[in-house]
């Protein structure tokens, strides 16, 4: 064995006397944490530049290559909304966007901001970076697969922009692609487009799957000593969570890719019927275009969980980090994450409500969709809770926080309205479902994310975000995105339907056509104002102050490794051993107002923990 | 597998033991590799992918008005003169169980270390699933003579060539998967890198018998879609 | 402190847009006031439950900002309070979910006397079809669809021969008669959508579907394709016209029915019609090139 | 893992017995599955018949060859709980297929 392989045998038994409380009087056996029942991971080390950083098996350098790979899409999807709203607020002032073009952004921006930006966003990059950090881990548990797992998406990604450029252009059949105008004539995109789109959907679930694995075994078989699942930070929690649902839920979009590609191309009708084009009937016939959407929809339904519960879970943290005070009822916060990942598996047809399918379903969807409401519910009065006789302190982080809870608590009740099936009826296909999936999906989850690029950036990077600029950052892109989305809703009341390149012919619109130009108008401010935070991380890598280690005075593992940011391996010699939960804040007789995952009973005697 | 002894932790069986793995420190399947537990996870997650093949199928028989074929006559095959019913898939059916006899025979073997055994028998595995692929490749050639193709069938429904050739499509690729593992790793516990520990090529994670059963789990699988294959394509 | 306020004012900026906002509802003109209903009493328990939950958080972000050496509570659950919550909640939620599911009974459950309307839907346009004297639909079927029998009918159902036929994207309907829509659509998925009248459904090539609602207002209104269906979707219009029962029957009694079509057929004159040839706003608006 | 899996090493193997009963049990249900269609069994006879045998089937390769009987049930009860989903999925699917082929029977006409 050469020496790329590091032995590390010498310290693979860490017995409980050799760790366990220093002094203080105590009897040592209350620090009692029971030996390792996994043996010291074996780590890969890279020896060249294209292994370090290219096909690298670290799981944090995978992460960043997720994370950055996901803004780009991102960014290519926000530019493609900006084009969007561009011909909502002034049509026919670009010249250039016509019908088909129009339908072709909406088509990418959807499914770039769901799929390939938020999903790989929450999984692959703060899912990598911060699994193995936070349940005490050297890496992943299969490196190499993990690897793979970013290229996969890479190639994804890539097909995917590919078909901006095939004959056609991409796909403009809206992110649902519902068939059977997908694949027909009269659609944008219809031939290489579409394909494509397949393709790298396909792509991305059997990498998203390598990785789903990683983050499923590393987080279930090899956790650190004393990092019970209970004593896991939440937002391992909803990451865990939402991988279990993508691996169950990807599955049916798989599924769905593979039969409609095969209608595609080898004329096979799963979702065809006999259809009369231009006066001719094609060779179709039989096929079922309800039956796609149920699949479809079998996937969908749990895909807004997957990019909702990695939120969930990360802006739990943040708050209870940054109000100082322990996260306001654990327990139920961990059965509502998991309780809310189960229901999504039952509530898919709330999308077809209007569909044509079966009518008796409306009663069972709308009785589990609303169901759904209450864990998600007790989250909410949970985080507000936390906030209540903490001791907050309002900085940048703090206030994404915020700014999560107003816009999800908006968008979650307008998700009400839409669940309750008869009030569907009305609103279904209007602007209404936009402004609702906006608020909840496209802003809610992108505040934590933001309020996590600040909180973790120290920790990744090494040094602070700038604060001053961060509170320009934040104050623009809220009050923006809220004026963006909140009176969108009211163009759904009026009637406007979605997916309309334009109608001010219509009565509907005359009154309407202000607020577009209003809407459209914040939408280019809000955009712009993500140059903030690119010029806010610029400035800080090149001036910014260092950071210290823990500067949010944190409990959780992620804090404790050997040097910040952390080295391949994460924790140096030692793993961590876990003595309590990560949210033990103000804990009263502690000196400190924190204490750490690692922090042992012994050492802290005085205290009065109630949960450990 | 069955239960390991973890130190300091005492294991309970049953929804109680459940109870306490799954709230204990470390890991929740205790004892379980982890290449083991992934590849469970995996196969979860393959159950769900056939389980919507046979679902979309389910719809789209149940709702096509016209006449499905029945599937125990396009299926017949002559012997002896006369048209067996489904002889060709029953002979399918055994040739897959008895390969997963074997595998399952094979990984017993790969625990008590007996390498000969354990290489025979994973050997006789994959010469077992060549051979289902090849009666397969057979099926489907036959089929095709006979006009049915994706898009249509002169039997009847058209959706029935269109499901037949993605359903048995995607699991003979499953198996033809298998095959080839089954032959390297084959080659590998023939060569000793499980007695050995021998790293592997890509992954370079130490070689272990328990590989032998991750790869029998996978194989095992395969035959149970086929059950249901069985039961919903060609019985119903 | 700023933080709070500039919240406090969100919030309060949200009520105040709600209460003065001119963008609401256009004035419904069915039966399906009930969905109205339904969504107001959403509005006011939800609002209520967002400005609630707002202003706490609000209050929160007053009262427990960052002093130095302030102890804040230890308390990691409160099972009473946690048990309130749930059922509170629950409860809010099965009042908003009890009406719903009521209005959606009648919406699933047509009247028996309600009028049959075939409206089929292809990209990108519509036309309509009315039962004729026997009051039943006659079957029919895509591949039918020619020149000569536009609507697709079974030449030999008995029921098809006197079905009114409406070769337009307008229709009337009659004030204060409900209507069933069945949905029909040759190609891909449409919606036949009139915001005044709530109601809608897709109509999907392969199927059938339905809705049904009661018109009572008399007055135009323009007909919206609220399913992505194309490029030409966001100019799949078309219109209603409710009418009183008197012009109703005089609009009635003007249209041609598929017998009347059929005759016409065996006189050679007859003008071939083309099936797309509706007063389009696509075609007529130019925007969709053929590729 | 090399330690754990030493631990397991020791229990881990069963009888050969075992593995060949469940081989022999396989074979004969599978023959009697066969049978269903040889006889042309029909109707509701049929369709229980098809699903107990196959179901009892994918029990014993599940149970005995993929060693589920012999496993923890902390990871039985993960792999079979999901399975919820798919029964929620079947069943709606059962009715939405039956709601197709009853609008298509009853709007369309078949046949001309
Ligand atoms: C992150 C993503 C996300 C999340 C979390 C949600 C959450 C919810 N969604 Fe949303 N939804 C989408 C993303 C999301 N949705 C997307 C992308 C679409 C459109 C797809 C497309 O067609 O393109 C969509 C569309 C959509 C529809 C279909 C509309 C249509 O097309 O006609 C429906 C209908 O039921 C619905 C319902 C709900 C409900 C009930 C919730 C609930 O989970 C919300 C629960 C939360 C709360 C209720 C707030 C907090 C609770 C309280 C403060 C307690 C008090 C409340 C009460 C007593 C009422 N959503
Ligand atoms: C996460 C999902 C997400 C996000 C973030 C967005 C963001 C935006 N969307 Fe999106 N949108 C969808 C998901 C999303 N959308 C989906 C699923 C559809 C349906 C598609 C369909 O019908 O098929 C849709 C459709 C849709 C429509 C309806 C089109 C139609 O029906 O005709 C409109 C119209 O205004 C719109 C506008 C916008 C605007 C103005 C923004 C934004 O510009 C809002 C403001 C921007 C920000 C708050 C910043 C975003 C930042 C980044 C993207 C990355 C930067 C990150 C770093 C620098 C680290 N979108
Ligand atoms: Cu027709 Cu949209
Ligand atoms: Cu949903």
């Amino acid at each position: 064995m050469s020496d790329e392989y590091e032995n590390k045998s010498s310290y693979q038994a860490q017995s409980s006397e050799t760790i366990s409380g220093t002094g203080s009087g105590v009897s040592p056996d209350i620090d009692y944490v029971r030996p390792a029942e996994n043996p010291e991971q074996d780590l890969y080390h890279a020896h060249s530049f294209i292994e370090k950083w290219v096909f690298c098996q670290d799981a944090k350098v995978i992460g960043v290559q997720y994370f950055l790979t996901a803004v780009f899409t991102g960014v290519v999807g926000l530019i493609l909304s900006w084009l969007m709203r561009l011909q909502l607020g002034f049509p026919g002032l670009a010249g250039f966007i016509t019908a088909e073009h129009y339908y072709q952004f909406v088509t990418m921006h959807g499914m770039i901001m769901v799929v390939y930006f938020l999903t790989a966003l929450f999984l692959g990059g703060f899912g990598n970076y911060l699994i193995p950090l936070m349940v005490g881990a050297r890496d992943m548990v299969f490196p190499y697969v993990n690897m793979l797992s970013f290229w996969m998406f890479f190639v994804a990604v890539a097909v995917l922009m590919a078909s901006f450029f095939v004959p056609g252009g991409p796909t403009g059949a809206g992110w649902t692609l519902y068939p059977p105008q997908t694949i027909l004539e009269g659609t944008p995109g219809h031939g290489w487009g579409i394909l494509l789109m397949l393709i790298s959907l396909s792509l991305f679930v059997i990498g998203f799957t390598m990785g789903g694995l990683n983050y499923m075994i590393t987080i279930l078989q090899a956790r650190t000593r004393g990092m019970t699942l209970m004593r896991m930070p939440l937002t391992v929690w909803g990451i865990f969570t939402a991988t279990v649902l993508a691996m169950l839920a990807f599955p049916a979009l798989l599924v769905s890719s593979i039969m409609m590609t095969l209608d595609k191309l080898l004329g096979t009708s799963f979702f065809m019927p006999t259809i009369l084009k231009a006066g001719e009937v094609l060779e179709y016939g039989g096929g079922s275009p309800i039956l796609f959407q149920h699949l479809f929809w079998f996937f969908g339904h749990p895909e807004v969980y997957i990019v909702a519960l990695p939120a969930f879970g990360i802006v739990s943290d943040l708050i209870s980090v940054h109000a100082r005070k322990n996260i306001f009822g654990y327990r139920m916060m961990v059965w509502a994450i998991v309780g809310i990942g189960a229901l999504s598996f039952f509530v898919w047809a709330h999308h077809m409500y209007v569909s044509g399918m079966n009518p008796w379903f409306g009663f069972f969807f709308a009785s589990t969709t609303l169901i759904i409401a209450v864990p998600t519910a007790m989250k909410v009065y949970n985080w507000i809770l936390t906030l209540w006789r903490g001791n907050i302190r309002i900085n940048t982080v703090m206030l994404w926080c915020l700014g999560f809870i107003v816009t999800f608590v908006n968008g979650g009740i307008t998700g009400i309205f839409l669940g309750n099936v008869s009030v569907d009826v009305p609103l279904s296909d209007t602007y209404f479902v936009v402004a609702h999936f906006h608020m909840v999906m496209g802003i809610a989850p992108l505040m934590v994310i933001m309020g996590a690029i600040y909180h973790w950036f120290p920790l990744v990077a090494g040094k602070m975000l700038d604060e001053k600029l961060g509170k320009w950052h934040f104050w623009t892109t809220f009050l923006g995105a809220y004026s963006i989305y909140f009176p969108m809703h009211y163009l759904g009341f009026i009637g406007v339907p979605r997916r309309y390149y334009e109608m001010y012919d219509s009565p509907y619109m005359t009154s309407g056509v202000g607020l577009n130009e209003f809407i459209s108008t914040a939408a280019f401010i809000v955009g712009a104002a993500q140059l903030i935070l690119v010029f806010n991380i610029v400035k800080t890598m090149k001036t910014g102050k260092k950071a210290e280690k823990n500067p949010w005075k944190a409990n959780s593992l992620e804090w404790f490794t050997s040097t910040v940011p952390p080295e391949h391996g994460n924790f140096g010699e030692r793993l961590p051993v876990v003595h309590r939960w990560p949210y033990d804040y103000n804990v009263p007789g502690a000196e400190e107002d924190y204490l750490p995952q690692t922090a042992a009973p012994s050492e802290v005697a005085h205290t009065e923990v109630e949960k450990t | 597998m069955s239960d390991p002894k973890i130190e300091g932790f005492e294991l309970e069986k049953g929804f109680r033991g459940m109870a306490k793995d799954t709230g204990s420190d470390q890991t929740m399947f205790k004892g379980v590799h982890w290449g083991k537990a992934m590849m469970w996870i995996f196969l979860l997650s393959d159950t769900f992918v056939f389980s919507c093949f046979l679902i979309a199928y389910m719809k789209g028989r149940a709702s096509t008005p016209a006449e499905w074929p029945n599937p125990s006559e396009v299926f017949a095959l002559e012997a002896f003169g006369v048209p067996v019913p489904l002889l060709l898939i029953a002979l399918m059916t055994f040739v897959l169980i008895t390969s997963s006899g074997t595998m399952a025979l094979a990984v017993k073997y790969g625990y008590e270390r007996n390498r000969k055994m354990c290489g025979y028998l994973i050997l006789a595995t994959a010469l077992g699933g060549l051979t289902f692929v090849g009666m397969q490749a057979y099926e489907w050639s036959k089929l095709i003579h006979e006009g049915v193709r994706p898009w249509e069938n002169p039997f009847g429904a058209a959706q029935f060539g269109s499901f037949f050739f993605m359903i048995t499509g995607f699991h003979g690729t499953h198996v033809s998967i298998g095959v080839i593992f089954l032959f390297i790793y084959c080659y590998k516990v023939f060569a000793g890198h499980y007695d050995e520990g021998k790293r592997g090529w890509f992954t370079k994670m130490k070689g272990d018998y328990v590989e032998v059963e991750i790869l029998g789990l996978y194989w095992h699988f395969v035959d149970l879609v086929w059950v249901f294959i069985f039961a919903f394509f060609y019985l119903w | 402190m700023h933080a709070g306020i500039i919240f406090f004012l969100v919030i309060l900026g949200s009520v105040l847009f709600h209460i003065f906002t001119p963008w609401y509802w256009t004035d419904i003109a069915s039966n399906w006031q009930g969905m109205d209903d339904t969504i107001t009493l959403t509005f006011w328990v939800g609002g209520g439950v967002f400005v609630a939950v707002c202003l706490f958080m609000v209050y929160c972000v007053f009262r427990y900002s960052y002093k130095e050496g302030r102890k804040a509570e230890y308390k990691p659950e409160d099972k009473k309070l946690e048990k309130i919550l749930t059922w509170a909640t629950t409860l809010g939620v099965a009042a908003l979910l009890a009406p719903g599911l009521i209005i959606w009974n009648q919406y699933v459950n047509v009247p028996k006397n309600a009028l049959e309307v075939d409206v089929m839907a292809w990209q990108w346009g519509w036309q309509y079809r009315l039962p004729g004297e026997d009051g039943k639909l006659g079957t029919t079927k895509v591949t039918n669809i020619n020149d000569e029998n536009p609507f697709g009918i079974n030449v030999d159902d008995p029921f098809g021969r006197d079905d009114i036929l409406v070769q337009s994207d307008y229709i009337n309907l009659e004030n204060n008669k409900p209507v069933k829509i069945l949905l029909r659509s040759v190609d891909v998925l449409h919606n036949w959508y009139v915001p005044q009248f709530r109601s809608k459904m897709d109509a999907v090539p392969g199927i059938v579907t339905f809705y049904w609602f009661e018109p009572n207002k008399v007055g135009e209104y323009e007909v919206l394709c609220a399913e992505y269906c194309g490029v030409g979707h966001y100019a799949m219009r078309g219109g209603v016209e409710v009418q009183s029962t008197e012009d109703y029957n005089k609009w009635l009694s003007e249209q041609e029915t598929f017998q009347d079509l059929i005759a016409k057929l065996e006189k050679p004159e007859f003008e071939n019609k083309k099936i797309v040839k509706n007063n389009n706003f696509i075609l007529n608006k130019d925007i969709y090139k053929e590729e | 893992m090399e330690e754990t899996k030493k631990k397991s090493d020791q229990s881990s193997t069963h009888k050969i017995g075992i593995y060949l009963w469940i081989w022999g049990l396989l074979f004969v249900l599978s023959f009697f599955s066969y049978l269903v269609d040889w006889y042309q069994f029909q109707g509701l006879l049929r369709w229980s018949l098809i699903l107990f045998f196959m179901f009892l089937k994918a029990g014993l390769i599940m149970a005995f060859f993929m060693h589920l009987y012999w496993e923890r049930y902390a990871l039985v009860n993960v792999l079979l709980w999901p399975m919820t989903a798919i029964v929620c999925f079947v069943a709606l699917m059962v009715a939405e297929g039956k709601y197709t082929l009853f609008s298509r029977l009853f709007y369309f006409f078949v046949g001309g």
